[in-house]
């Protein structure tokens, strides 16, 4: 047995998630002894931790660039590209998420100083997800991702449909992660170890108990069970009731943050363990992914809550970056392949959360105000959010000058790229092309109904609303015109063995 | 050979407090169902040289999640349960998969690449003898899966934190309360 | 007298008995409507599982299985934890754990 | 190996203890109910309102802080057996393990989750 010995733990290299973890649990003792009327203060703690957490990964990344990708915590956890530019991902949503939800709280009565500890436990919970190099750490990073989220959903829990949103995610994260426990059983007993990499030589024939069909029957679960994670067509029928429940800064951060903490451990999990099986999977999750795209957007089509659209095109967005994990498959296109799609889910987080932080703008105090109906005229009354919506919209379609375009051409760019052989993945690329068009039939009549339709659109945009708003409106716009910089950093995003 | 005829009846022990669980109309008799059935695994575990986690099964699942069950099934008075599902079609179609699900796993234990290199437990080796003891289980959880060991540290956190917001109100009482909730309060 | 003859049962005898534990689990949350029924039908699959890893654990002779149940037991008891706080809250409100009947919010 | 032929001799005993004389009186005594005999006895007088009585949520949240510390007991009990075996950051591991769950005790505490009344 293989003692870890002190610099293989090396915790400098895992300092980010170490520094947020640490902060998270000295906030919610500091947070006993601040009162109620003054919450913010945790918040600006909790901004004060991210801040922290941030510098740290930039020195990483600075060291990484360097010396390349090491493993922390044994050969538990592995620092690589891939793992730092997701957890700069998560760090930025997160303090957007904090910004959301700043001044939501007080005006629905429901400010409470765990609500940002939570968030803190959510993130460190993600970021652990994107390190993880054995199974273990995959199974509880994606239950420390998920427990926080189910609390936060219940959190405005007197009124009954969150706690009924809280009850059916629980249920569901529950189910699912009987499958992924049942998955990690098998594939353990098919290679012996439940490290990544080991995983990578028993289907190959090596290891301990070599026995690939059971590993891939644990694979197959595996899938299931982060299936539910990131809302794939299969599993999603909680996503539209989860999302309209929960209160509106727990569904933005948590359509971009859960989700792209499940597509971290999808990718880790099937490009280092089951590399040598690609045949099997990359067919079930093209599959999964055209289902995705085509349900998620046909569905979003008729829903006249904003909240509810915003959920169905969640599951839409999943299914572009479905994509790009099926195109990985190939070894040549894997490098350009993960980065696309941690690109894509840069650029889909600082989209979502503009947009829900325009939703939130405009919701009353007792939850109605979020029907398409309640954007007519906005453009007169407020100019500059109808802009921003406007572009938000746009880069959720994919029209330039937006961030999502750059988003998804680099994804269907991978995808035409892994295609060259295998058909399916053609069809899928080309069924994402038409379910990009049909999605700006209902993502563009939010515009129109700003611009041409006249009415009192109302809003009140509160300070730390309006920082937000005015951060993604701005991250969208750069990120569709001058990507060149993000485009690199993703580019270094690559995958590496861990041990 | 004895082996054999023990698992065998633990297995149908566990199996039919299984199906019980699934079929009793009675929460509280699910509840116990599951009892035995966790009480069937320990003796598994006894079996398969895990001794340490047989008392672990024994005191943390079957003693405090299953009493926590017991007490919400009291505390609710819900034990009175319909047996019958919601919609026509989902109970045909639920069916349906779960026999997939089972036809699939049990078509792949009972394929000869899977039984060919399933390794059968050989009697245990002398150096291992302190298999599934405490000391073992302490010694590998504490020398090679620390992470683990943190991060459900902070899991216990969350939990702890989790059940006080969602069960301590202690909000300012304003009109955003709705009535039913302050009903409840009363009657409870 | 248990430990070394009685279970030298073959490994694939204890993979399908999980097999078919998991199963019903599996039925029992597709099938059952009260919110706590589902939820010890989790825990059921999640048993299921446990089981399959130490048998696994116990014909590789790698302690590394039995720590892996040590972490699922932990992660459900946290589960049942926050998952029963959310029973009790929707109790409160609407005096029903019937699940079906959470549907104020159909699309 | 012989210990657990004890703990298996032990379940059985303590199995049989209640179970034989119950099964007994039920199987060798008498049946002869009548209407007062059969009636629930709540010492002598009329049973008044139903069974299932509800109690406060506040016992529902001790219970619920119990299993949160029965586990950090369950992993605290294989780091003191094999404590002289572990290295120096296995050692600290469970320190800081100890330390985060002091601090959801004060967190609970604090809140009030801990009151009985």
């Amino acid at each position: 047995m293989n003692l870890p010995t002190l610099e293989s733990i090396n915790l400098a290299a895992s300092l980010p998630v170490l520094i947020l973890a640490g902060w998270a649990c000295l906030l919610t003792a500091i947070d006993l002894f601040i009162s109620p009327e003054r919450k913010h203060w945790t918040a600006w703690l909790a901004v004060l931790g991210l801040l922290a957490s941030g510098v740290a990964l930039g020195f990483e990344a600075v060291a990484y660039s360097q010396r390349g990708a090491v493993s922390a915590f044994g050969d538990m956890a592995v620092v690589d590209g891939f793992a730092l530019f997701l957890q700069g991902v998560f760090l930025l949503s997160a303090f957007l998420g904090i910004l959301l939800a700043l001044n939501y709280l007080p005006r629905h009565n429901i400010e409470r100083g765990e609500y940002y500890t939570l968030l803190l436990f959510t993130t460190s919970g993600m970021m652990l997800m994107a390190m993880a190099a054995d199974l273990i750490v995959v199974f509880l990073a994606l239950e420390l991702l998920s427990l926080p989220l189910y609390v936060l959903s219940g959190f405005a829990h007197p009124r009954l449909d969150s706690e009924e949103a809280a009850m059916k995610y629980f249920l569901l994260g529950a189910f699912a992660s009987g499958f992924l426990v049942y998955g990690i059983a098998l594939t353990y007993g098919g290679a012996g170890t439940t490290l990544l990499s080991g995983v990578v030589e028993a289907l190959v024939g090596g290891g301990p108990a070599p026995n690939p069909v059971l590993a891939i029957v644990g694979m197959g679960l595996i899938l299931v069970g982060l299936g539910f994670k990131v809302a794939a067509v299969p599993f999603h029928m909680w996503t539209p009731d989860v999302y309209q429940g929960a209160p509106t800064p727990v569904t933005a951060f948590m359509s971009v943050g859960a989700k792209a903490g499940g597509f971290a451990a999808l990718l880790r999990v099937f490009l280092i363990a089951f590399p040598a099986t690609g045949d099997t999977w990359g067919v079930v999750i093209a599959i999964i992914a055209a289902l995705t795209m085509i349900l998620g957007n046909v569905v979003a089509i008729s829903q006249s809550n904003v909240k509810r659209m915003l959920a169905y095109s969640s599951i839409a967005h999943a299914g572009y970056v479905l994509v790009a994990v099926a195109a990985a498959r190939y070894p040549e296109v894997e490098p350009l392949a993960v980065s696309a799609a941690v690109f894509y889910l840069l650029t889909y987080a600082v989209t979502n959360l503009g947009a829900f932080a325009i939703v939130i703008a405009l919701e009353r105090d007792d939850g109605t105000g979020v029907e398409v109906e309640d954007f007519a005229g906005l453009a007169k009354t407020r100019p500059w959010l109808a802009i921003a919506m406007t572009l938000f919209m746009l880069s959720l379609t994919g029209i330039p000058p937006s961030a999502g375009m750059v988003g998804k051409f680099f994804v269907f760019q991978a995808a035409v790229q892994a295609s060259v052989g295998d058909p399916l993945i053609l069809t899928v690329t080309i069924i994402g092309v038409l379910t990009s068009v049909i999605s700006a039939f209902y993502y563009l009549r939010i515009p129109v109904m700003m611009y041409f339709r006249d009415g009192e659109g109302q809003a009140n945009v509160q300070p730390a609303l309006g920082v937000a708003l005015a951060l993604t409106a701005l991250a969208t716009f750069l990120l569709g015109v001058v990507p060149a910089p993000f485009l690199q950093m993703a580019r270094h995003a690559l995958l590496t063995l861990a041990g | 050979m004895p082996g054999v005829i023990l698992f065998a009846i633990l297995a149908l022990v566990a199996i039919l407090s299984a199906i019980g669980m699934l079929t009793s109309t009675n929460a509280v008799h699910a509840a116990l169902f599951l009892v035995i059935n966790l009480a069937c695994i320990a003796v598994f575990f006894l079996g398969l040289s895990a001794p340490f986690l047989a008392m672990v099964q024994v005191t943390v699942y079957a003693g405090a999640i299953m009493v926590l069950f017991l007490f919400v099934i009291m505390l609710l008075g819900a034990e009175r349960v319909p047996l019958s599902s919601r919609l026509r079609w989902q109970a045909p179609l639920a069916i349906a998969l779960v026999l997939a699900l089972l036809a699939v796993t049990l078509l792949v234990a009972f394929s000869p690449q899977v039984q060919g290199n399933l390794v059968n437990p050989r009697p245990v080796p002398p150096e291992a003898q302190g298999f599934g003891s405490p000391q073992a289980v302490g010694e590998t959880l504490f020398a090679r899966y620390l992470l683990p060991f943190q991060m459900v540290g902070l899991l216990l956190l969350v939990a702890m934190i989790g059940v006080v917001v969602l069960t301590k109100d202690e909000r300012k009482p304003t009109g955003h309360i709705s009535e039913n909730a302050q009903a409840s309060d009363r009657a409870a | 007298m248990l430990n070394e003859t009685v279970f030298l049962v073959p490994t694939s005898y204890f993979v399908i008995l999980s097999a078919v534990l998991f199963s019903i689990g599996v039925a029992g949350v597709l099938l059952r409507r009260n919110a706590i029924l589902i939820f010890m039908s989790v825990e059921l699959m999640l048993n299921a599982a446990n089981l399959a890893f130490v048998a696994f654990a116990r014909s590789l002779l790698d302690q590394g299985g039995q720590v892996f149940v040590f972490f699922v037991m932990t992660v459900a008891a946290a589960e049942v934890a926050i998952g029963l706080a959310l029973i009790v809250a929707i109790f409160r409100s609407k005096r029903s754990t019937d699940i079906d009947e959470l549907n104020s919010m159909e699309g | 190996m012989k210990e657990w032929t004890f703990i298996a001799i032990l379940l059985i005993v303590s199995a049989m203890l209640p179970t034989v004389p119950i099964m007994g009186g039920r199987l060798l005594g008498p049946r002869k109910p009548n209407e007062q005999k059969s009636s629930t006895y709540e010492c002598g007088v009329e049973t008044v309102g139903d069974t299932w009585v509800q109690f406060k949520v506040q016992y529902y949240i001790f219970a619920l802080v119990f299993l949160v510390f029965d586990i950090e007991l369950v992993f605290l009990y294989p780091w003191a057996v094999a404590y002289n075996r572990l290295p120096l950051f296995g050692v600290i591991a469970g320190v800081v393990f100890i330390i985060t769950l002091a601090e959801a005790l004060i967190y609970a505490w604090r809140k009030g989750a801990l009151e009985w009344l």
